[in-house]
């Protein structure tokens, strides 16, 4: 196997530079690539343009990268929770694309799947359909959108071996799978790095070829957004 | 006239067995309480899952395991997990039997308006642009009117649209509407107490409705 | 959860009807489905159009059907190891449209995802790309294909739960989820059937809204097309 | 002149440490056995397996896990399965390093005829399509000149065509040869013992080759 193994997330993200285009998995803060997040914080590269779901919360995730002004324009379907967030886009200090959350993942998908466009329903007859090419099939209209193309794409798993094979965890597989597919660089963050062998070859969510570098992380958060529960019978 | 959860049981009694759901934030939410316990439904969260139980135990949260509505969630015996592209796309291939989500406007023609208010912060259509596109049967859960007092079924949409024709039945406070496939709102049914004559004057878009339109039963 | 499990493969197939569209799942003899295929058989129903990667061999696979003269029409990507499909061929009995082996994977995952049509390279300046409308992205040429429709898609997996989850081992995955995804009607038969909540969801390659009726297979013999072997050491 | 081994043992000196390799059937197949210990190279088979290892030991076969050829194979550690339609993707997006497959003809433009002679009985183009349509790097493995002695080095191929313009390397029992952007074979290399001369002799297609072309090393 092709060792893909790096030591940490400053050696992962060393070559992101002020310009590129990120992709960053997760689903509000479930399933973020925190350790790479914080070492974009670091690094202080800026004027990123990040595909992701959702812009993190003021204080973890994406919010950390506007806090420090990193994030040129964001490419969301859903951006509602972070007050920086809006006073940045208010003041018109961040660029903010909007696009149905299937659209999203579908060019995402077809980045990985080598397919330049694909054909959706989501957001015809709406402004999302407004200098877009429409088409009909069987009597039902479509918008053509491209495939993504993104610099990075910054993944977290919960295990991953040192051949870059991923398994992730519950809801937070989300949009890191085909996130994974779809960068020119794909960085994997996981909770649990092992040898290549110890996994089930019948379970990898992502095949290692679709991952470049691989590293644990350390002292994830993981942060609940919502907690709710009830009470114990 | 119904509170919230009155709308919610009068949706859950739309919900065949068998069912496939994707249930919207909101009232839509509140509809999982009221889904008869001899009915097989299966919950869809389009963040992932098939199966969705409901909040866990306090203690036992799992940060790992939320609903599209970021609330922290359980599994059920039968769940499956899966990613966001394939989420979409069982649902744009109408494997979704029925969609359930809230309306800020609706109009005679069923279009939809849900996402964004011009002038206000928008925070983004997450998934409902997908699901009005897609979905075969999609009831709304909206108020008929709004806090000014004006109705919210509309001859047009004033706010950007979600999606259109897209809409077959709206239950509100109110009423229970069907939306023709010609245009226009159907009355089905009265809210316990309203009359014929507050619902066509609470519903500015197009209505038919006789004046024996049964009243609901929320039994 | 809704409960998809049926008696057997009777009861499985008992609604194909004459000139039914079916995918079948497997690639040569590996991951097909063999109860359904003997009640097809057993059923005697004809002009069937069948998307299949490959058309069995004489004795076994879809070649059982070819034997009874039950298929109308094979779309296969490879039909290479059957002389009878050669003699019906030949003789003008069957019907037989080929293509390239990605077109066919992804015209099942079009269906299963909603898409009406995608975009590939392969085949374009061939004869199968006759008829067929191109399109460049960057520079690059590409066939749009269409999503496949199928009345019935009939996949083969190693475990089934009850609510129609399905999980495959090894290489008999191979066409078994996307033509899963991609029927009107999916059935599915599994080698080891269990109750709902005994699969770990994450593990899961088939969610079983896919799925509408399952059942546990009998007597599989799981053919081994070309053993090879090396002499223990 | 080199046999099939010869052919296979030239090729694997093509492939580069960290590579993703696809081997076609026939000649490509052997390739496997010549690709240096010290590399880490991983092996596609495009029914949906990556990091294929080699035959099992006798008794030790598995129906369920075959390669692209349906020959019995097996895993090794840090090997993974998936899907035919995540398998193509793959090959799409251009993941795949490098593809060593057969061909019964080549032209000088780069187009390759591998899957169908007319009138004899057409088995299907399986993957080739696909990988020669994606594939960034394509090395063609074939016999020089056929059975009747014809060159299968052409200006045009007379078969019908699996792809066009996508072939850049072919090795033959006789040669390496580039194919050149403009069109046009350019010999690299000869094979032990065989002359300039009789690899011009054997190529129909424009053939670039200088006087001191140099003979192939094989390990």
């Amino acid at each position: 196997m092709i060792n893909k193994v790096v030591s940490g997330a400053d050696e992962a993200i060393r070559d992101i530079a002020e310009g590129d285009t990120l992709m960053l998995g997760g689903f509000g803060l479930c399933g973020i690539p925190e350790n790479c997040i914080n070492a974009l914080v670091k690094k202080g590269v800026k004027e990123l343009t990040c595909i992701s779901n959702n812009a993190g919360i003021d204080d973890f995730g994406i919010g950390l990268l506007l806090k420090t002004r990193q994030v040129k324009k964001m490419i969301s379907s859903y951006v509602g929770e972070n007050s920086e967030f809006e006073r940045q886009l208010l003041s018109g200090e961040l660029e903010v694309e909007l696009i149905p959350q299937g659209t999203l993942a579908t060019r995402c998908l077809a980045a990985g799947y080598g397919m330049p466009a694909i054909f959706t329903p989501a957001g015809v007859g709406t402004e999302v359909a407004e200098g877009k090419e429409t088409r009909s099939f069987n009597g039902k209209e479509y918008l053509m959108e491209y495939a993504f193309e993104a610099d990075f794409a910054l993944v977290k798993a919960w295990k991953g071996d040192t051949a870059g094979n991923l398994i992730f965890r519950s809801t937070s597989r989300n949009f890191n799978p085909v996130m994974a597919t779809a960068g020119k660089i794909t960085i994997a963050e996981v909770e649990h790095l092992v040898e290549a062998g110890e996994l089930d070859p019948d379970q990898i969510h992502t095949p290692g070829v679709y991952v470049h570098r691989i590293f644990q992380g350390e002292h994830y958060e993981k942060r609940i957004e919502k907690r709710t529960v009830r009470p114990k019978e | 006239m119904l509170d919230k959860d009155g709308i919610a049981r009068r949706i859950a009694k739309e919900i065949k067995d068998g069912y496939y759901v994707n249930l919207g934030i909101g009232i839509p939410t509140l509809v999982a309480n009221y889904i008869p316990a001899n009915l097989q439904v299966v919950l869809q969260s389009e963040n992932g899952l098939l199966g969705m139980g409901p909040f866990p135990f306090e203690g036992e949260e799992d940060a790992d395991l939320i609903n599209a509505g970021k609330q922290t969630i359980t599994t059920l015996p039968g769940s499956s997990i899966f990613d966001s592209a394939l989420s979409f796309g069982m649902i744009r291939s109408q494997k979704i039997d029925l969609t359930i989500l809230g309306a800020m406007e609706v109009s005679e023609n069923g279009d939809i308006a849900n996402w964004k208010i011009p002038g206000k912060m928008v925070k983004g259509m997450g998934g409902a642009m997908d699901l009005v596109a897609s979905a075969k049967n999609i009831i709304v859960a909206m108020q008929h009117i709004n806090k000014a007092g004006e109705s919210k079924l509309l001859p047009k949409c004033t706010l950007p649209l979600t999606g259109v024709k897209c809409i077959k039945k709206v239950v509100t406070e109110l009423a229970v509407l069907d939306i023709l496939p010609e245009g226009g709102f159907k009355l089905l049914e009265r809210a316990p107490g309203v009359s014929v004559a507050y619902i066509r004057s609470a519903t500015l878009g197009k209505l038919y409705a006789s004046d024996d339109v049964p009243e609901m039963q929320l039994d």
